[in-house]
């Protein structure tokens, strides 16, 4: 019974809190750009709103522009479902390979590339040939940091690993430092943040995230928008339990769970909280110096694979 | 039935059927209808008995040794199907039937301007080559039926010889083909002159007295030979622009099938007769394999025509396989058995999924052609709306290549993954490079495949028509959809139960013997795939049904939540201007930002010509016109020069025939002197 | 008694085709009559061989095993010829580019020449065979001058010179042989079996100096690189019949010469010391028309350097020793069958486009479709693809060598497949593009197709069926030498 | 008798020798000629002593067949030839006088050196004559290299057959009898051939000069 309990909320988490940690780092770019800014929960009611809104299709979209974001949305909530988020006693070694979270993540930008391109706009073909070029450049260095890791405990199992990581001792952190910048390289790219991309903006000479995602309405907006929030918090998610796995839920019972939970909340709040600090303090880089940085990702990782075996 | 006969019986069969289809469709050569129904025909029929030898060699385990002698000196027919020629013959098989179905309705465009029975005579010998190539066991009888299948394919890819650059590239085919013919028959006269004979296994036998100088010898004219038909990147020129000239279901099976008999013959000579001593030889397989899969997939990216595009891939997918090929020569010599086992495993599973999934993408590039008359990806654009069965298909090929999870290609790119992740925790740095560096430019291969997939299947099928050609496309002909079909089913069926299927190739590995007594790399229990150093684990099928499972539920409870709501189709948005197809991005514009990115590698070119309204005042342009090329690094640094130099030699030894016939005469007396003063004494 | 039979019949053809005065047809079927007595001839002294071995008429003429190999090649060739001559003359005739006078003294010469060829074979004596050979030398001047063109006459005069001065070498090394001889010459009729039985009193100093000159001498007329310079421009300026007569036949019957002078040095030097020149000017052989093919213009100049490049290869064969000899001598037979197909196919694209360049023929698939298909054969046959026996026997020579002179092998085997890539893109750029408008596509009458037609299921049946009694004849022949 | 055999051999085979290294310098075709002429007498007395030494009538007619063919008809058919074409002096050469001699010693030392050595055993005692022949030869072939002219072309061929045969005799080792018939017969069909080529030629191209006939190479 137990569970079932635990498993629904492993479920759930990810699409309930993804739209509230949205909110926070709006709240906190607001601050910082000295204005009040919406209030954390504006995007549950944005969600509410926009399911409750017809919408509006082009006559040139195909079947894939109407069903891309069905896929997107259940992509991520599948990767939601195998990331370690509160516990690592899920014997669920199913899903939760690092190769299978990277190869759904891609899974999930194939369909949105595809989508941005189905529509015939100039603004959707060059957001998705942005992506695209960023998504490949970015596979080297995501799969890199987490097979460092996965060297690090000697199983490319997430649950496994965060097992090893927290019995590690202090010393030999270096390499995790290493690859955490890495992965946080790697994670403001996929999630369209600040140097790769500015999430708030429709000016089509920067936008990559945005441009795809133009010519939706209604329901499928809301759709898209829920997947891109599930994905910023999985991506907070590995970095927050990946890399500092301390109060991880052990064993099976309420009382270490509701703490867990409580620790997860506060880890994800204060990676939250540095990348909106982050995209307020600098500028966004030109698209022709990205690559470089990703490149740097990726040798960043194969230097602590170095320093690991 | 299934056991009615035994495997011999039915491999020959199939060798029969193929003779007969191709005596038969030379003699109804002049009708266009029977001969193609002649042809194709005996072509399934002869794939479907070769599947059936096949299986029946791979799950009853029954080897055949089948030696025919002749009159001729040194030469005996000698077949022997183990295994691993089974696993091949059931590749070739499987394609070759899919294609014949495809290849009925195809052929329906050539009736009238070209001879159909020349097509089919040299489609049924091009098989039979292919099938014997695999199961030849004599060094001899092996030259014979593999120049036998560069010939025949050199034919079928001159099959339309009115348009000159066909025959161009036939030419270059034929010449870098029989080249590499030249450096197989060097690797295997060495072997002769150290073994004293030409038959595989007795090669094997005293593989010891082979001194190590004329071992390193046969594997570089090897790697040379098999490599130029295998497409690696130094010999790879011929690839792109022979398979894109021969008719689609015949260049399926070339890129599918045809360069994996370089694949058969790299396992089947380095794994098995020289069971790879050297470690230096894995090595140079391995960057071999980074090279060409890297840069296999961006003169992908460079491409605007569809079939070339396809066939660049397929020198990216054979990186891959090597990747897997090279560390097994590694691990091999570093008596790592257990983990050679698995890297093998990992690329016959690979060479298995890119022959369907390759096959698959040239039919429907090929019934896109045949519907629009053109290969130029600019001219297409909206196709899913006139062909949907073919973009469906097409789009589950394009996810299967950039190995996406719930098809083949995914599973074994993880193979190869795992098998280059156990390579990095080798002890000495310099192999633990090569693997990390391998490792790397298969992830970026991975993601740039991925990039290049959406830039063909997003330019080809979605989005608005950008010329006329696309108007007039209608769906393909159910033989075409067909076979599509079953190769699109195939991809996801071996996707999802690739536990079960890297079983059976985890069988044909231990059949080789150099794997004979090794502990298993891998257990399958249940649904899951599990490494047995517990490393990494992956269950395919779960994936899938997961999946399918979240999926469905989250469209249900959608659609129960937002029924109410009305959908209204209107036109996308265009700021007030009406859109043309002008508008929507191009292949090159969509590769122009990886290309500038890649450019040290590429070298990409950029002519502007202007055209002005009066030549002299130069103000008012007409027109201007922008040319973007990439240089072909390899014809410019390596065979252009070598060309020359050969003409410049060949022109200097011309001046031997100088025409005096008192020079004439003064060659044989000087001739005569210096042998006696040489030879006598 | 058969040898009577083809000395008679060809001395009746010249009498005969002497006599005939104004009507052409009649020089045909005299030509035809005689080549196929001379056939049944030699399938006659091929079952006397197989029974009961060396058939020897008398003194004068005996036939061994290698001897009739060459002989049948002679037959099935100069069948093949004579019977293209036919229409290619009537041809020729009608174009007006000879007179009847020049067709009467083609025929006259054609049957001299067989009867020359025949007479050397079967020989015993050294210098009959040498004088012989110069009559071959002397009855194929004036055919290749046959067109009465300036080149034609500069050919045919090169052509005269050249070989003289390597036949006179060669005599002059055939009288050194004679060294045993040298007091008891007066009673003995000098044979091969003679010299073969008392080579002991044969100093190896002179057999060494005399085998030179014999090599050198008739190595001319075997076209041997150094002194191959008459063969391309003899070859492609001769009438086509007579070109592939000489290129098929008359370089395999030089070649026996020197192989029986091969044979005798071997009893009286060691085998190195023969087999070490052979693979030298093998090699070489191979590896000049290698380079000279890669750019050549002309293509009966580049089918001459592809005869010159496979009597490379012969030799070589014969140089490696051992399984070497057995594949040079099926060599032989194989380069005479496809050289010819060559030739007589290359004749019907002259009469058609009348153009010897590579850059005047164009589209000959489209204008000749069964004479395209044939040439391709051809090529694929001479260029040594696998379904035909070119192929085979190039193999095993290369594996006979390997174990001696692994180096040699690999620069053969490189050379000739760059003479394959020659080669293709000649006759690729011969056999498709568009044509000029003029040519008319319509097939040569099938008196020119029948003979190539006959000589490619012959070389398609010997490529994969060796008959047994071919077969051991061969090894025979294989074993002498 | 002043001189024995062998001695009259030797000087006749010296006068051989002379006749061909002549042959190089002159330039006047009818001298060329004649030198041929002189040079087939003496082969002929060669023939025409073995034969009363060994008393053979066979070897007798040989020796005047020779006689005949290579004293009378081959030049009427050369004198013919220069006659009714106007070529006095058609033979010009590619090495001057000097050279040409230079180039003739190097090959006689050539025939004397070690590498022609074993030959001397074949010799029946008179060994420098039988090198002396060996330097005919090889001066004959240098001849048809040095020399332009048609006309030296064939005189050059002809005197390096002559040559042979005088090796022949002086080493014993020459054929039978009816093989020297047939030799000679061989040789005058020879000489018709040529000369009926040589009228071609000059008829086609105008000239006795073969270096005008060399269109026939690699383009």
């Amino acid at each position: 019974m137990s569970g079932i309990i635990v498993w629904t909320i492993q479920l759930t988490l990810v699409p309930a809190l993804s739209p509230f940690f949205l909110g926070v780092v709006r709240k906190i770019k607001a601050r910082f750009q000295n204005r009040v800014g919406a209030s954390i929960f504006r995007p549950y009611r944005d969600l509410w709103k926009l399911f409750h809104k017809n919408e509006v299709i082009s006559e040139d979209a195909s079947w894939i522009f109407r069903f891309a974001p069905y896929l997107i949305f259940s992509s991520t909530i599948i990767l939601g479902a195998s990331i370690p988020l509160f516990s690592n006693f899920f014997a669920n070694n199913l899903l939760s390979d690092f190769l299978t979270i990277v190869y759904l993540v891609a899974l999930g930008t194939f369909f949105l590339a595809l989508a941005g391109l189905d529509v015939g706009s100039a603004f959707g073909g060059f957001g998705s040939s942005r992506e695209m070029t960023l998504a490949a450049l970015t596979e080297g260095g995501f799969i890199f940091s987490l097979l460092a890791l996965s060297f690090l405990a000697h199983s490319t199992n997430l649950f496994s690993i965060t097992r090893a990581i927290s019995i590690l001792p202090l010393f030999d952190f270096l390499p995790i430092i290493l690859v955490f910048i890495a992965f946080v390289i790697v994670m403001l790219c996929e999630t369209a943040h600040f140097p790769f991309d500015n999430p708030a903006t429709h000016l089509e000479l920067t936008m990559v995230h945005e441009a795809m995602i133009l010519e939706y309405s209604g329901k499928k907006l809301a759709l898209i928008e829920w997947a891109a929030a599930n994905k910023f918090l999985i991506f907070l998610a590995l970095g927050a339990n990946m890399f500092f796995p301390w109060g991880l839920a052990a064993q099976n019972n309420i009382g270490g769970i509701v703490a867990a939970l409580g620790i997860f909340i506060f880890k994800v709040l204060l990676l939250s909280t540095f990348v909106a600090v982050l995209e307020s303090s600098m500028a966004k880089f030109r698209f022709f110096r990205l690559p470089d940085l990703l490149f740097t990702a990726f040798i960043l990782s194969v230097m602590a694979i170095f320093l690991i075996l | 039935m299934f056991n009615f006969f035994s495997a011999q019986f039915w491999f020959f069969l199939s060798l029969l059927f193929l003779a007969f289809g191709a005596v038969g469709s030379l003699i109804f050569a002049k009708k266009d209808r029977l001969a193609n129904w002649w042809g194709n025909g005996l072509a399934i029929l002869a794939s479907g008995s070769g599947m059936v030898a096949a299986v029946k060699v791979l799950c009853c385990g029954e080897f055949f040794k089948y030696t025919i002698s002749t009159t001729l000196p040194n030469l005996a027919f000698s077949f022997v199907v183990d295994k691993l020629s089974a696993f091949f013959v059931l590749i070739i098989s499987l394609i070759a039937l899919l294609a014949s179905i495809y290849g009925l309705g195809y052929i329906k465009h050539f009736y009238k301007k070209y001879n159909l029975g020349v097509l089919e005579f040299f489609y049924n010998i091009f098989l039979a080559g292919m099938l014997l190539v695999v199961t030849a066991h004599n060094s001899f009888f092996f030259l014979i039926v593999w120049e036998i299948m560069s010939l025949a394919s050199y034919f079928l890819v001159i099959f339309e010889n009115n348009d000159k650059d066909n025959i161009k590239a036939g030419s270059l085919y034929f010449i870098m083909t029989h080249i590499g013919t030249a450096f197989i028959m060097l690797a295997f006269l060495l072997l002769y002159q150290a073994t004293g004979s030409l038959d595989f296994d007795v090669i094997k036998e005293n593989v010891g007295q082979i001194p190590l100088l004329i071992k390193n010898l046969v594997f570089i004219f090897a790697l040379v030979g098999f490599g130029t038909k295998a497409g690696i990147i130094p010999f790879h020129i011929w690839l792109p622009s022979a398979h894109p000239a021969a008719p689609t279901h015949v260049s399926a099976l070339m890129s599918g099938v045809m360069i994996k008999t370089g694949i058969y013959m790299f396992i089947r000579l380095f794994v098995e007769v020289l069971s790879g001593t050297e470690l230096w030889w894995g090595v140079t397989i391995l960057i071999i394999g980074i090279f060409s899969s890297l840069l296999g997939v961006l003169y992908a990216l460079t491409e605007h025509d569809i079939k070339r595009l396809l066939a660049y891939h397929s020198i990216e997918n054979i990186g891959i396989i090597l990747l897997g090929l090279g560390s097994t020569l590694i691990f091999i010599s570093l008596n790592l058995k257990t983990l050679a086992a698995l890297s093998l495993v990992a690329a016959l599973f690979h060479t298995l999924n890119h022959a369907t999934f390759k096959a698959l993408l040239f039919m429907g590039a090929g019934s896109v052609i045949s519907q629009t008359h053109t290969r130029n990806m600019e001219e297409y654009g909206g196709l899913i709306k006139f062909m949907p069965q073919t973009a469906f298909y097409f789009l589950i090929g394009s996810l299967a290549i950039s190995a996406l999870p719930p098809f083949n290609g995914f599973f074994s790119e993880w193979l190869t993954f795992q098998t280059l992740f156990s390579g990095v925790e080798i002890s000495d740095i310099f192999t633990k490079l090569i693997f990390i560096l391998a490792a790397g430019g298969l992830a970026f291969t991975g993601g740039l495949a991925t990039a290049c997939f959406v830039k063909a299947f997003g330019v080809t099928f979605l989005a608005r028509p950008r010329s006329g050609k696309v108007l007039q496309a209608k769906e393909s002909a159910f033989s075409l959809c067909f076979s599509m079909g079953t190769l699109a089913l195939i991809t996801l069926v071996l996707g999802i139960f690739a536990g079960a299927v890297s079983k059976i190739i985890l069988g044909v590995v231990h059949n080789l013997n150099v794997f004979q007594q090794v502990s298993s790399a891998f257990f399958v229990p249940g649904k899951t795939f599990v490494l047995s150093n517990g490393f990494a684990t992956v269950s395919t099928p779960m994936i899938f049904l997961i999946f399918s499972v979240v999926l469905l539920s989250v469209y249900g409870i959608i659609k129960i939540l937002t029924k109410k709501r009305k959908v209204k189709i209107s036109c996308t948005w265009d700021c007030g201007t009406k859109l043309k197809p002008r508008m929507e991005i191009t292949a090159t514009g969509f590769a122009r930002s990886i290309i500038t990115i890649f450019k040290g590698v590429l070298k990409p070119s950029r002519q502007l010509e202007v055209e002005y309204q009066d030549a002299d005042i130069r103000y008012f342009q007409k027109s201007s016109t922008v040319k973007l090329e990439i240089a072909d690094v390899y014809k410019i640094y390596f065979y252009q020069p070598l060309q020359n130099l050969m003409i410049k030699f060949s022109d200097q030894t011309k001046n031997i025939q100088n025409g005096n016939l008192n020079v004439y005469v003064a060659y044989i007396l000087l001739i005569l002197l210096l042998l006696l003063l040489t030879f006598v004494f | 008694m058969a040898l009577i039979i083809i000395t008679g019949t060809l001395l009746i053809a010249v009498i005969l085709s002497l006599l005939v005065k104004e009507r052409d047809k009649i020089f045909g079927l005299i030509a035809l009559s005689a080549s196929i007595v001379e056939l049944l001839a030699t399938l006659f002294v091929f079952g006397q061989v197989a029974k009961h071995g060396i058939y020897t008429f008398n003194s004068y003429l005996s036939v061994d095993y290698l001897g009739l190999i060459v002989m049948l090649i002679v037959a099935v060739v100069g069948l093949a010829a004579s019977w293209y001559s036919i229409s290619y003359l009537k041809i020729e005739m009608t174009h007006g580019f000879v007179g009847f006078r020049r067709v009467k003294q083609f025929f006259v010469l054609l049957h001299l020449f067989i009867l020359a060829m025949f007479f050397a074979i079967t020989t015993t004596n050294p210098i009959l065979m040498w004088i012989a050979i110069e009559a071959t030398t002397l009855s194929t001047a004036f055919l290749v001058s046959f067109y009465g063109k300036p080149s034609a006459i500069e050919a045919a005069w090169k052509y005269l010179i050249i070989n003289s001065v390597g036949l006179l070498i060669g005599f002059f090394g055939t009288l050194l042989f004679f060294y045993p001889a040298i007091d008891k010459l007066y009673n003995g009729f000098l044979t091969w079996g003679w010299m073969v039985a008392n080579v002991s009193g044969f100093d190896p100093f002179v057999a060494k100096l005399a085998f030179i000159f014999v090599l050198v001498g008739y190595g001319t007329k075997v076209g041997l690189v150094p002194m191959h310079t008459w063969l391309p421009d003899a070859h492609s300026k001769a009438p086509v019949p007579i070109s592939s007569l000489l290129s098929g036949v008359l370089l395999n019957v030089a070649f026996l010469a020197v192989l029986r002078f091969k044979m005798v040095t071997d009893l009286a030097v060691d085998h190195a010391f023969s087999q070490k020149l052979l693979i030298f000017f093998g090699l070489i052989s191979i590896l000049v028309p290698a380079f000279i093919i890669f750019t050549q213009k002309n293509y009966k100049r580049l089918l001459a350097y592809s005869s010159i490049e496979h009597m490379g290869v012969i030799a070589l064969g014969f140089g490696f020793g051992g399984a070497g000899i057995l594949a040079a001598v099926l060599h032989m037979l194989y380069h005479a069958l496809t050289k010819s197909i060559l030739f007589l196919s290359s004749g019907n694209i002259f009469l058609k486009y009348g153009s010897t360049k590579i850059k005047n023929v164009a589209g000959v698939l489209k204008t000749l479709p069964s004479t395209g298909v044939l040439f391709f054969i051809g090529f694929l046959a001479i260029t040594g693809m696998p379904p035909f026996g070119i192929f085979l026997t190039e193999f095993s020579i290369m594996a006979a060598g390997t174990k001696s002179h692994p180096w040699v092998v690999i620069v053969a085997v490189l050379a000739l497949a760059l003479i394959f890539v020659g080669f293709l893109r000649h006759v690729v750029a011969m056999l498709y593009g568009e044509t000029e408008k003029e040519v008319i596509p319509r097939e040569m009458d099938k008196n020119n197709l029948a003979p190539i037609i006959l000589l490619v299921v012959i070389l398609v049946v010997l490529s994969f069926y060796l008959p047994t009694g071919l077969k051991s004849i061969i090894t025979l022949a294989s074993l002498a030498y | 008798m002043i001189f024995n055999l062998l001695q009259i051999i030797f000087l006749l085979e010296v006068v051989i020798f002379l006749t061909a290294v002549f042959m190089h310098l002159i330039h006047k075709s009818s001298l060329l000629i004649s030198l041929y002429r002189l040079q087939s007498l003496i082969i002929s007395i060669f023939i025409f002593g073995s034969a009363i030494e060994a008393s053979s009538i066979l070897l007798m007619c040989v020796a005047v067949f020779m006689f005949v063919v290579k004293v009378i008809v081959a030049p009427y058919f050369f004198t013919k030839l220069i006659k009714n074409n106007q070529l006095k002096f058609a033979s010009s050469t590619y090495l001057n006088n000097p050279l040409t001699l230079l180039v003739v010693a190097a090959l006689t030392s050539l025939a004397y050196s070690q590498y022609f050595q074993p030959l001397t055993i074949l010799a029946k005692g008179n060994v420098n004559s039988l090198l002396l022949a060996v330097a005919t030869i090889l001066i004959s072939i240098f001849l048809i290299i040095n020399r332009k002219g048609i006309l030296s072309q064939m005189i050059g061929i002809l005197s390096l057959e002559n040559a042979i045969v005088s090796f022949a005799f002086l080493s014993g080792l020459e054929a039978a009898p009816n093989m020297q018939l047939g030799i000679i017969f061989d040789i005058l069909v020879w000489i018709i051939i040529a000369s009926v080529f040589a009228k071609m030629i000059y008829d086609k191209f105008g000239t006795m000069n073969s270096t005008i006939m060399n269109n026939l190479k690699e383009e």
